[in-house]
């Protein structure tokens, strides 16, 4: 944005450090009193070249850097990665390694919409909403703790199986969580609903029709509150997600408010199909029998090929492209980041609003900048 | 009532008389000779009880140590509770979190938000990243070795660290700072 | 739509253009294309074929071979099919048409590639640096050949 | 209606009791698998150095050390630097003598003033040396505390 | 009478004056601890604990940092007015302060209010010296060089302007049923019945108002930290920062001050209870306050309990709402005033 402008209007430039969001990124807007004329995003404040490292470190070594592209879903991006590997080298995967990645990566589903729905709520000045969300979200976060051992950056996922077995009793403790969860959430969706100032800032605001969303190439919840039901869960069923019932939670709006009724149904969902996973759950080893992946995993040589596996992340579709040419290293590792797409959205979204709809409609994106820039 | 007539007649005096720099009622001295008193003296331990007991962070989230930055301020891990409080001005803040990688493109911007921030301050690396480039260390776009450009006083090491050890290095700077052994202020 | 009818009629479409086109398995194919009709196949691939969701476009270093390639990953919202396709340019001047006219979304991705590898997006409304410092342009660091990495200047204690 | 909200916030004060962990006073229960500052047992290891190559961020080096701290005899054990070290537990898992274990240290025996106190030379992850740490999390290891 | 001569004296005034200001101060002190503590009740935690018994210095160890902090003015800030916005903006609750009486005294009947000043149009003399506060917030906006400034003050400029006509008319209600402009006299008018009874939509519409004039949270777009980082006090450092806060907390205090002498009664209390000297001498001003902080406890609850409007909303609110809404209550009040209610 460097032409000349009208003295009538300014530019302001929303970062790099802004509360808006967690993780740095600029938004260069050009605002007519209040209302935005143009705005442009600027990336990379925390390009740290993941994609360069990850072709330097052997294919175990991989699985911690790879839980840093997003720290709001590590599970996710373990398992677009560690699926890549298993596609390529041909594992197989036991069906009980597969129930523990499923209810993991639920779990952080159920945490990172927590966050982002507080996170948003704290954008419209509604601190204490925040603090509950986390509140709860805590809870999840020990349950994870309970089976990865960390909060945030897992290392949970091998190839063939899980690092771990579900702890003791985790059943009971998951049960006792998701039944004042579930009453939290009920609480949240009343307070959404009946609040008139929070329906003022959210209804109508920011409104993607379906069309418009495809040809932005956004998915995740941003698409699916536009009526779309794309979801890698059920288009492209991988792990145990055949056998699990669980329905693609859609609004027709595509409003601001539809995008966080969907994180909000999302959560049932995701606790459901937790609960299915816990029933079903057969006995078994965690990791194939007969072969040399375990625990300690041995020094893998991946065969030559390319691959391109996609998973459902919590914000959208996440995918590994996989180069390998038969050595021990990965050739050329590509991450497709969902909410790369989401925040390159902004700025069409952005045209026209008001400067306090910035942050209410990049906030209900629920972007994470460090998968953007990764 | 008063007030409000006198300004009225000294105003147009001092655009005349003095300077543009000098405003009237405010004291702009050049030395520090007194806050150099004042070290030697016992008021420095209440002005440092004072200064640790409100130690604001700035909101400056980087990377995955940013979201457990976000949790500390929590119901459950509550920094509230030491009188430490997030805000999003730099001018307001007192300790500067660095809470991730810093990039060769960021750099200068967390100078600047460095530079913004009124003395006395503190630095706080949090997390690997921060401390020495954690994972990132090799690549081609992270800027290494942060604490040759800040004077940082706490390291946190993790990746990331737990919540409560971000409240641990408050509590660390807290004891740094009535050790009078941080580099924030000159003894 | 399945794969195979997806690859058949691809490569009835444009029999010059389309080659090494392959079916991996029910939800995967692959294909190459050469650099010049990028546009117009891309422009079938959408409207024809309802394959309207770009995942992702990346380029892929060979220095041996002395080519890029540059991927283009495309998935559809209505059916699971996802094609690889691969434009093979040569690696001292990369050079391809700019997919933004077709899928608006390849915008930040052609930014990255141009600056990471040196492809250079010809039509482009907007070709800059996206995530390097400006004075970074011209270093192409994903290249395998590229200097300045490992960045050895971190301080490892031990 | 706003009313609902400031009912809502009115309950909270009566029948939400403050969650808050006595963070720096009252130990944080861990998880059982959590993985805090590693701990070496200088009998068990052979000083192979899979643990080094394992690191995924080059944070540990083989170096020469005491086997004892009344022996002058000298071996090879693994020390790491802190600072670079990502709690992954790699070289805990792929240690094929299980010299290397998980403790749950992760606050005051590790958070230093100084970048160069990061280095954990062997001498101190085999807890030698004092490391000025306290018994964080103690015996009282626990799954799960509701709150 | 002696008594008499001995309240009337302006030296003694002034006294009062001043030690209502250190009143008023340590008030905003103990608003700003008890908002932290409420927050935090709210919220399930725990709020400051650490410096004083629960936390009870905490304001005290602010204090002692914001004063010793770096002073920073921009270079490129327009030096005169960033120094000077701060002092405009104190001025302006200051000058509020002397004509808002805090309590009274009733001795053998006769009451004697707390003030530093009896003036016959008081309540008109606190709606004017509350707007010099715009003249303040004016100057940051032209001085800050900060655009997060300009646009925080030019939102608190158009909800100002939106919200002193109905906060105005209210008022003007409220003297029409009192006969007089003099706050003490509005006080009087309530004894037996407060003026909340017989105009319940003139205190809803003042309240809101009010509200907005002290711009507390679904008011406070100036400083919704979120969009503009921190509104119009983004450039300022250490004290002068630290008057602003205490500025809008000591506003907050005299707002809810006058919400409850023009509606909820002020220190009236039966002639029974106050018969007695010593009961006379305290129980009107500990009832007054009493009613004050109960409002200021809704006021900080309805803060913490809900988001914030956008700009534009708070204008329509303003202007399609409230201001039909006073003219209502006005025409009620003349109504009842014709009927001699």
């Amino acid at each position: 944005m460097e032409e000349k402008i009208p003295p009538s209007e300014m530019i302001v430039h929303l970062g790099p450090q802004h509360p808006m969001m967690p993780g740095p990124f600029r938004l260069n807007a050009r605002l007519k009193g209040e209302s935005i004329v143009d705005s442009e995003i600027d990336m990379g404040w925390i390009h740290k070249g993941i994609e360069k490292i990850l072709e330097n470190k052997t294919y175990l070594q991989g699985i911690t850097i790879v839980d840093r592209i997003c720290y709001l879903a590590a599970i996710t991006n373990e398992e677009a990665y560690v699926g890549c590997v298993e596609k390529l080298a041909g594992i197989e995967v036991p069906e009980r390694a597969q129930y523990i990645r499923v209810i993991t990566e639920e779990l952080s589903r159920i945490q990172s919409h927590l966050l982002g729905m507080g996170e948003y709520a704290s954008f419209l000045g509604f601190v204490s909403m925040f603090m509950f969300t986390i509140r709860d979200r805590e809870d999840v976060m020990t349950l994870i703790d309970s089976i990865t051992g960390a909060r945030v950056t897992h290392n949970f996922l091998r190839f063939g199986g899980v690092k771990d077995d579900l702890p003791e009793g985790f059943a009971q403790d998951a049960k006792y969580v998701f039944e004042n969860l579930r009453k939290d959430i009920d609480s949240y969706e009343e307070l959404y609903s009946t609040d008139d100032i929070y329906r003022g800032r959210t209804v109508g605001i920011g409104v993607l029709t379906p069309e418009i969303a495809k040809d932005l190439g956004v998915s995740g919840p941003p698409l699916r509150a536009t009526g779309v039901d794309f979801d890698i869960r059920k288009d492209e069923p991988y792990l145990v997600y055949e056998d699990i019932d669980f329905n693609v939670c859609t609004q027709k709006e595509g409003d601001v408010y539809a995008r966080i009724q969907v994180r909000l149904d999302e959560m049932r969902e995701s606790m459901y199909i937790i609960e299915q996973c816990l029933d079903q759950i057969p006995s078994g080893p965690l990791f194939p029998e007969g072969t040399p992946y375990g625990k300690r995993s041995p020094v893998m040589r991946v065969p030559a090929g390319e691959v391109f596996h996609r998973v459902e992340d919590p914000r959208g579709e996440m995918g590994f492209y996989m180069v390998s040419d038969g050595s021990e290293r990965p050739y050329r590792v590509k991450i497709r980041g969902p909410v790369y797409p989401t925040l390159q959205a902004l700025p069409p979204l952005l045209k026209g609003v008001s400067v306090a709809d910035i942050v209410s409609i990049a906030g209900s994106m629920d972007t994470c900048t460090s998968e953007v820039d990764r | 009532m008063d007030e409000v007539e006198e300004r009225e007649k000294v105003e147009p005096k001092i655009f005349d008389k003095i300077g543009y720099d000098d405003i009237p009622g405010v004291v702009m001295t050049d030395t520090s000779a007194v806050s150099d008193f004042l070290k030697k003296t016992k008021v420095q331990n209440v002005l440092n009880w004072g200064r640790k007991n409100s130690l604001w962070f700035m909101v400056n989230a980087m990377g995955c140590c940013g979201v457990e930055l976000l949790a500390t301020g929590m119901a459950h891990y509550d920094t509230d509770r030491f009188g430490i409080i997030p805000r999003n001005s730099p001018r307001h803040a007192d300790v500067l979190i660095i809470s991730g990688y810093v990039t060769k493109k960021y750099l200068p911007a967390l100078k600047r938000i460095w530079d913004q921030m009124p003395a006395p301050k503190w630095v706080i690396c949090f997390g690997d990243c921060a401390i020495s480039g954690g994972p990132f260390y090799e690549s081609y776009s992270t800027h290494q070795n942060i604490d040759e450009v800040f004077p940082v006083d706490v390291f946190v090491p993790g990746c990331p660290p737990r919540c409560e050890a971000l409240i641990q290095a408050f509590v660390e700077l807290q004891k740094k700072i009535e050790a009078k052994k941080d580099k924030g202020t000159d003894y | 739509m399945d794969a195979r009818s997806i690859i058949a009629s691809l490569t009835d479409r444009f029999p010059e253009d389309i080659y090494d086109a392959d079916v991996e398995s029910d939800i995967r194919t692959v294909a190459k294309v050469k650099p010049e009709n990028v546009v117009d196949v891309c422009r079938y691939l959408k409207d024809e074929l309802s394959f309207g969701h770009l995942c992702c476009e990346f380029g892929i270093d060979y220095p041996d071979r002395n080519e890029i390639e540059v991927v283009y990953t495309i998935g559809s919202y209505e059916h699971p099919v996802v094609l690889n396709m691969k434009a093979v340019l040569p690696r001292d001047d990369p050079q391809i048409r700019s997919v933004v006219p077709v899928y608006w979304n390849a915008n930040w991705y052609e930014r990255e590639t141009y600056e990471l590898f040196g492809v250079e997006y010809i039509d482009h409304p907007n070709l800059k640096q996206l995530v390097l410092p400006e004075d970074m342009l011209g270093e192409w660091p994903l290249r395998k050949d590229y200097k300045g990495y490992p960045n050895k200047t971190a301080k490892n204690l031990v | 209606m706003v009313i609902k909200n400031i009912i809502t916030a009115i309950k909270n004060i009566y029948f939400g009791p403050p969650v808050t962990r006595k963070c720096p006073e009252m130990a944080t229960r861990l998880s059982d698998r959590f993985r805090g500052l590693q701990k070496l047992d200088k009998h068990k290891c052979i000083g192979c150095g899979i643990c080094a190559n394992t690191c995924p961020n080059n944070a540990i080096k083989i170096v020469r050390s005491r086997v004892a701290p009344d022996k002058d005899k000298q071996r090879w054990f693994p020390s790491i630097d802190i600072g670079h070290c990502l709690f992954c537990g790699l070289c805990i898992d792929q240690c094929p003598k299980e010299a290397l274990s998980n403790t749950k240290v992760y606050l005051t025996g590790i958070i230093r003033w100084n970048h160069e106190d990061l280095l954990f030379t062997p001498d101190m992850l085999a807890r030698e040396v004092d490391i000025n740490a306290e018994e964080e999390a103690g015996e009282e290891v626990s799954r799960w505390t509701p709150q | 009478m002696q008594l008499d001569e001995i309240i009337f004296n302006p030296l003694l005034r002034s006294i009062l004056g001043l030690v209502l200001m250190g009143v008023i101060f340590l008030g905003a002190m103990v608003a700003i601890w008890f908002e932290r503590k409420l927050s935090a009740d709210i919220q399930q935690r725990y709020g400051p604990m650490r410096a004083g018994p629960h936390g009870v210095l905490q304001l005290v160890a602010d204090a002692i940092k914001l004063f010793t902090k770096e002073d920073i003015i921009p270079r490129d800030a327009d030096r005169l007015l960033f120094v000077s916005a701060p002092i405009v903006l104190m001025a302006s609750v200051f000058l509020m302060l002397v004509a808002i009486p805090f309590g009274a005294i009733i001795i053998n009947g006769e009451t004697y209010p707390i003030a530093a000043t009896d003036m016959d149009i008081s309540i008109l003399y606190i709606q004017a010296v509350s707007a010099i506060s715009l003249i303040g917030i004016f100057m940051v906006a032209y001085s800050a060089n900060n655009k997060f400034s300009v646009l925080g003050a030019f939102r608190n400029f158009a909800r100002m302007i939106g919200y002193e006509v109905p906060l105005g008319i209210c008022i003007v209600s409220v003297a029409i049923m009192a006969g007089s402009l003099n706050v003490i006299e509005i006080v009087k008018a309530q004894d037996p019945l407060w003026f909340i009874i017989k105009q319940p939509l003139g205190f809803f519409v003042f309240f809101i108002a009010m509200m907005a004039d002290m711009g507390r949270l679904p008011f406070d777009q100036n400083e919704s930290e979120e969009e503009l980082v921190a509104g119009w006090i983004t450039e300022y450092t250490s004290m002068r920062f630290g008057l602003g806060f205490f500025a809008e907390y000591i506003h907050m205090i005299l707002g809810s001050m006058l919400i409850v002498l023009l509606f909820l009664g002020g220190w009236n209390l039966p002639a029974a209870l106050t018969a007695n000297t010593i009961l006379g001498i305290i129980l009107p001003t500990a009832f007054f306050m009493g009613k004050v902080a109960l409002v200021i406890l809704f006021i900080i609850l309805i803060r913490w309990a809900v988001p914030r409007y956008r700009i534009d909303q708070v204008v329509d609110l303003s202007w399609k709402k409230l201001l039909p809404l006073s003219f209502l209550n006005l025409i009620w009040v003349v109504v009842l005033v014709l009927l001699g209610v």
